[in-house]
């Protein structure tokens, strides 16, 4: 049973991120993204983790990637060629590059398998082990300054963001100075 | 139960998957959609390792883990907005002003 | 099959019968007539009594309708769209409890679909997925007003949500759980939260109405400047589905809304029946159906008072007064607790 | 309060009012700063006052010493310490009384100034360093004042920063001084490294026990002692204005006159007098080294004069006086009258002092007028000045009973007693600086006014707050000569028997100062000083008096036309230094420049440049611009990594 369900999530994973990377449309690559990400969640469900994967599908999925779309909406770089993609060149370099790429995928999964090959025994999930609480007591006990640290660089990013993205003397912000 | 390899075999796929997507898309926004799936993949790995170890450090990090990736992508896409207004494109390929 | 699925299969049937068969149809009569009522005309009135078969005719009618695909559009995202608009509406129900534990055949069962240790969590990830619905709704369509409107869509469903999950936060903090269950048994023993967190009851409110796009924050689907924004380009069923799933999104919030301020299916003054589990079920069930149907009363007069709000304003209520408010409340919260008053 | 104590308040309050004039600056208002200027200097007379009467109310007989910090720990011990005893407590007086009076006067000279903070700043330093300087107890802190006052001459000099000429004079005081103190420093150097501590009283008590110093080469064929004490007296001799390092002060001149007189006339220039008299042990252990001094001194006293003889400016004729009777006390010190020598010190500051702030009253009234030729017939518009200035020039030239009667007349006695030589030295000086006193006097204050009609309806009085100190020190150079009378009158040798516990006799020079000659002798002696100092002034009002003014020096040059250029170049002696030091070092440097530099550093790394640079090229190839390409390099590197860690 657990099993059918990693196969099921994990196919689902592997096929949406081979169309995150592949698919020349970013509006579509994005919406594969999301995919890998709740089945990505589904499988932390599956590994004792559910609120982790609570957080991936609400933090992840449902903050970070919007925010990609709403930029890649705001650029409008779904279907233009703003992307470069649709006047890639094509030449010998492609041909090599995808002979390279396939040999480090194939070789690096290979030695993947040989190296995980043989399964390690798990222990049954405890209720304890699924619960919140000890994490969010570690969170807050041992790790607090990573937490703090976090948080500031969350708001550096967001001061940070808002700064990169602003428009340089915009009408709206002249207009501002002149009323303030 | 599903052995704790299956779940790295199949990080290590996604994680192989993002780096070419990283390696040879043109498109900002596909390569940093590239780098997400990375940190995903490897968000699953210490996940996954979390579970063996019974060690919850791991799902720990997968936290902190996410709340640098939504500093990055806030940053990243405020950049690629910026750069986008100077250039009118997020071609990578044409971004090249640091070219000798 | 086992017992726990046929107990689960049961909750959702009830859920389903309730919210999209009963609620959302006669939803749609209500506000019809309700909005009747507030411009001062009759409304729908003649198919059945008080015109209360309409919903039944409307339905029919987007069944049977043409649906019209454009040739424009991105077609797998375009058909993917109210899909992924009804899933996450019909999917949050699974963690609200609706009634004290029953004990059926000697087993224990708790009145609430997925009985899940992250509960909250769980409704506010799934809620959040809804904006994938607009977006590619908007995209997809290759219009720009629907772009318009799903850009609109993702960046006030962002903002919003922010002060809604801090405004639950305040909720959850002296409870100590995020199991739902343990909201309602907390407030049974205390207050309910909608008196000592009042400020957080109320950005919970505010941002409820911009989650699910109603008025005075239904800017994504403006129809006096976006020619009603992400789904101009859909008909029949597909439009159908956005619109249901609408009111879903507006029954189901209304239900989270309850339990975590108003006391849940608990209703005042009235303990459920100890009777056979079936009654106590239902009798606990229509407790949490009534304080959403008043929700839902407050949603249909809400749109019909007031004006819709300017995008920059919106933002600015958003960002610079309920985001800040929600934070006050979380203090205030952090510190009754911390000071044993809650 | 224990007065030993309080040592370390009289350097540490005028470091204090330079630190808060210093800090605020412009900011703080002008009377708030003079406020401070003056207290700083006051506070500390009054602290150094305090001090004195308990020292002497307790019959001197014990020093007063203090360590105010442990300085350095560790095997390198030295403290900051103080030390009251007569020698410094003369330096003390003198220098807390004459400087305090001179930051009075300096409120009135400089108060039309910019930079009236700045000045203050640097004189509370000065006044600092210099108490730092008298009263540490050790080389180290008599060094660092050393070099602090050397610093602040070298500020106050340039004080008018933005003129040509001051900078330049500045910079030549700092540069001729870092000289004398390369051989202070290699003396102290020596000390440190034979005693291993360099507090004065252990210090000279191992160099009096110490049997070999005297004896044997220690280097550049000198006894240890001959070589310690040389080496000071190198220092001296910068700081002290001595031949040859004599340069800097008469271009000092460029200061404010303040300043002249208190650094480069009463305090700071006769530190090295102060040092050499403090390392007397030293130097009766160094017979020929004081032999040396002696000569030095004698030499510069009459060089000096001579030039003085011929200059026109007011006060580069002080200045050459100043060095003429630096020589005096170094001539004494050489001759083993120290405490004669600090006798000449005390009263030289007070009549030198009073004699430069007369002539910067002068300047003041002409408006910055320096030049005597321009001057004439000040004495009726300005009668404080010209009454004290005379008291002043009298003392100098030697006139009973003013104070620099007492002081040369004991030095002369001294130098007849040991050198006659010397003496006949010392007398020709003596008359030469009383002719060239009373040219200046007549030339400023007599005859007829030479200058321009405004300047002439400019011509006033200083305010009080000049003419008070130029009185008081006028009074002053009345009295201090009395604290020495010569040894023929009852209770005379007074100053000279309050220093002895300070002097050592080391060796031979047992005989104490001044009582060798007979009565006959001495007043023999006296009478030669003053005929010479009678005929000096007597000459002068027949070259110069009556109206001559000017007339005096175009015969005086007609008639002996090299010798009058020759002294008004100054014997060529910069000249000289350019044409042997400066210009061959600036030949060194460009050699140096051009070959060294450019040539050979530059040329070798030009290659390394040619190297990177070629690198660079080849290198820059890999870098496309393209971050997809810098990645890819990332890549390949992890994948290897990844290979190696995995097979």
């Amino acid at each position: 049973m657990q099993l059918a369900v990693f196969a099921l999530f994990a196919l689902l994973s592997l096929v949406s991120a081979v169309v995150v990377v592949a698919h020349k449309n970013a509006v579509y690559s994005t919406m594969s993204l999301v995919v890998v990400l709740v089945s990505s969640a589904a499988l932390f469900v599956l590994l004792g983790a559910p609120f982790i994967a609570t957080l991936q599908v609400l933090v992840y999925a449902g903050a970070i990637v919007v925010l990609f779309l709403f930029v890649i909406m705001l650029l409008n770089l779904g279907r233009e060629n703003a992307t470069g993609e649709a006047e890639a060149p094509r030449g010998s370099g492609q041909k090599w590059g995808t002979i390279l790429g396939a040999g480090v995928f194939a070789g690096t999964l290979l030695a993947l398998i040989w190296r995980t090959y043989g399964s390690d025994s798990l222990e049954p999930l405890q209720a304890e082990a699924v619960a919140t609480k000890p994490l969010a007591t570690l969170l807050f006990s041992n790790y607090i300054l990573a937490f703090e640290v976090i948080g500031l660089l969350l708001l550096v990013a967001v001061v940070a963001a808002s700064v990169v993205a602003r428009r340089v003397g915009s009408a709206g912000e002249a207009e501002a100075e002149k009323e303030g | 139960m599903v052995p704790i390899s299956y779940y790295l075999l199949l990080a290590g796929m996604l994680f192989i998957i993002g780096t070419l997507g990283a390696l040879t898309r043109r498109s900002g926004i596909t390569i940093f959609l590239s780098i997400e799936l990375m940190l995903n993949s490897v968000n699953l790995t210490l996940i996954a390792y979390s579970r063996l170890l019974g060690d919850r450090m791991g799902q720990l990090i997968v936290l902190f883990v996410m709340a640098v990736a939504a500093a990055e992508a806030a940053v990243g896409l405020a950049l690629f907005i910026a750069i986008y207004r100077h250039r009118h494109t997020i071609d990578l390929n044409r971004l090249n002003l640091m070219r000798w | 099959m086992s017992v726990d699925l046929t107990a689960a299969l049961l909750k959702i049937a009830l859920f389903l019968a309730f919210f999209l068969g009963t609620l959302a149809p006669i939803m749609v009569w209500v506000e019809r007539r309700a909005c009747a009522l507030i411009q001062d005309r009759p409304g729908p009135n003649r198919l059945g009594p008080w015109g209360l078969l309409q919903p039944l005719a409307d339905a029919l009618k987007f069944i049977f309708k043409e649906d019209i695909t454009p040739t424009e559009v991105e077609k797998p995202l375009f058909l993917l769209a109210p899909v992924l608009a009804m899933l996450p509406a019909l999917s949050t129900f699974v963690v609200l409890p609706f009634g004290p534990p029953i004990e059926v055949g000697g087993r224990v069962h708790n009145l609430v679909v997925a009985d899940v240790e992250s509960g909250v969590l769980l409704f506010l990830a799934l809620s959040s997925l809804g904006v994938y619905a607009l977006v590619s709704a908007g995209y997809s369509s290759n219009n720009k007003f629907s772009l318009l409107g799903s850009i609109r869509a993702s960046a006030q469903l962002i903002s919003y949500e922010l002060a809604l999950t801090l405004a639950v936060l305040g909720v959850l903090l002296p409870v100590g759980t995020f199991r739902l269950d343990a909201v309602v048994a907390y407030q049974q023993e205390h207050l309910w939260n909608a008196v000592p967190q009042a400020i957080g009851f109320l950005v919970f409110l505010v941002a409820m109405f911009a989650e699910t796009n109603r008025t005075p924050f239904d800017l994504p689907e403006a129809e006096s400047e976006l020619v009603a924004g992400y789904h101009t380009e859909y008909s029949a069923m597909r439009f159908a589905a956005f619109m249901a799933a609408e009111y879903i999104n507006m029954a189901a919030l209304s239900a989270l809304c309850a339990t975590l301020y108003l006391g849940g299916w608990k209703l005042p003054f009235l303990n459920p029946p100890s009777g056979p589990w079936a009654l106590t079920a239902l009798v606990s069930f229509s407790g949490l159906a009534v304080k959403v149907i008043l929700f839902m009363c407050l949603f249909v007069w809400v749109r019909w008072t007031l004006p819709r709000f300017r995008y920059d304003q919106l933002m600015r209520l958003g960002w610079k007064v309920l985001l800040p408010l929600s934070i006050v409340n979380l203090l205030w919260v952090a510190v009754a607790t911390l000071q044993g008053w809650m | 309060m224990e007065a030993q104590n309080l040592l370390w308040l009289i350097p540490a309050l005028p470091f204090l009012g330079a630190i808060v004039n210093g800090l605020l600056g412009p900011r703080a208002p002008k009377s708030a700063t003079t406020a401070v200027a003056i207290g700083a200097p006051f506070l500390s007379l009054a602290v150094a006052l305090y001090c004195l009467f308990q020292y002497l109310g307790g019959g001197a007989s014990e020093p007063l010493a203090a360590t105010a910090y442990h300085w350095t720990t560790g095997p390198i011990a030295i403290d900051i310490s103080f030390l009251l005893d007569p020698l410094s407590s003369v330096m003390l007086f003198v220098v807390t009384f004459v400087g305090f009076l001179i930051h009075v006067y300096s409120v009135g000279y400089m108060s039309h100034e910019e930079g009236y903070q700045r000045y203050f700043a640097y004189l509370n330093l000065f006044m600092g360093s210099m108490l730092l300087l008298i009263l540490g107890s050790n080389f180290l802190v008599l060094f660092v004042g050393w070099e602090g006052v050397g610093l602040c001459s070298y500020l106050l000099i340039g004080y008018y920063y933005q003129e040509r000429v001051p900078p330049a004079a500045g910079k030549k005081a700092f540069i001729v001084n870092r000289i004398g103190d390369f051989g202070f420093l290699a003396g102290l150097l020596a000390l440190y490294a034979r005693y291993g501590t360099l507090e004065f009283g252990p210090l000279f008590h191992k160099i009096a026990e110490d049997t070999g110093v005297a004896a044997g080469t220690y280097a550049l064929g000198l006894s240890f002692a001959s070589f310690v004490a040389l080496a000071l007296f190198i220092g001296a001799m910068g700081k002290s204005a001595q031949i040859p390092l004599y340069v800097w002060l008469p271009d000092a001149m460029a200061g404010p006159t303040p300043v002249s007189a208190l650094i480069h006339a009463a305090t700071m220039v006769t530190a090295g007098v102060y040092m050499v008299s403090r390392a007397n042990v030293l130097y009766q252990l160094a017979p020929g080294v004081s032999m040396f001094v002696a000569a030095i001194g004698g030499v510069t006293a009459i060089f000096a004069a001579t030039i003085g003889l011929a200059q026109n400016d007011i006060k580069k004729v002080l200045a050459y006086s100043t060095v003429s009777q630096l020589g005096y006390m170094f001539m004494a010190a050489g001759l083993g009258a120290y405490a004669l020598a600090i006798f000449h010190v005390g009263t030289h500051a007070f009549f030198k002092a009073l004699l430069f702030l007369g002539s910067g009253s002068v300047i003041h009234a002409m408006g910055g007028e320096q030049d005597m030729r321009s001057m004439g017939g000040l004495r009726k518009q300005l009668p404080w000045t010209y009454r004290t200035f005379l008291i002043g020039a009298l003392a100098l030239a030697g006139v009973p009973p003013l104070a620099g009667f007492f002081s040369k007349d004991a030095i002369l006695g001294a130098a007849f007693e040991h050198n006659k030589l010397l003496w006949v030295i010392g007398v020709l000086t003596a008359g030469l600086t009383a002719f060239y006193m009373f040219r200046a006097v007549f030339l400023t204050f007599f005859g007829k006014f030479r200058g321009t009609h405004e300047q002439e309806h400019h011509l006033h009085e200083s305010p009080a707050v000049m003419t008070v100190p130029l009185v008081i020190l006028a009074l002053g150079t009345l009295v201090v000569g009395f604290f020495n009378l010569p040894p023929v009158f009852p209770g005379g040798n007074g100053f000279v028997h309050f220093l002895q516990p300070v002097i050592a006799h080391v060796g031979e020079a047992g005989a104490e100062e001044g009582h060798a000659l007979s009565a006959g002798t001495e007043w023999a002696l006296i009478l030669v000083s003053v005929a010479v100092a009678a005929l000096g002034i007597f000459l002068a009002s027949r070259v110069y008096g009556g109206g001559r003014g000017t007339a005096g020096d175009q015969t005086f040059a007609s008639r002996f036309a090299g010798l009058y250029r020759t002294l008004s170049n100054k014997y060529y002696v910069d000249e000289l230094y350019d044409r042997v030091i400066v210009k061959p070092l600036a030949w060194l440097a460009r050699v140096c420049w051009k070959v060294i530099d450019s040539l050979l550093i530059e040329g070798t790394l030009g290659v390394g440049t040619f190297l990177t640079e070629l690198t660079g090229d080849l290198a820059r190839f890999s870098t496309t611009g393209n971050v997809r390409n810098y990645a890819l390099y990332f890549f390949l590197g992890v994948v290897a990594l990844f290979w190696w860690m995995i097979l």
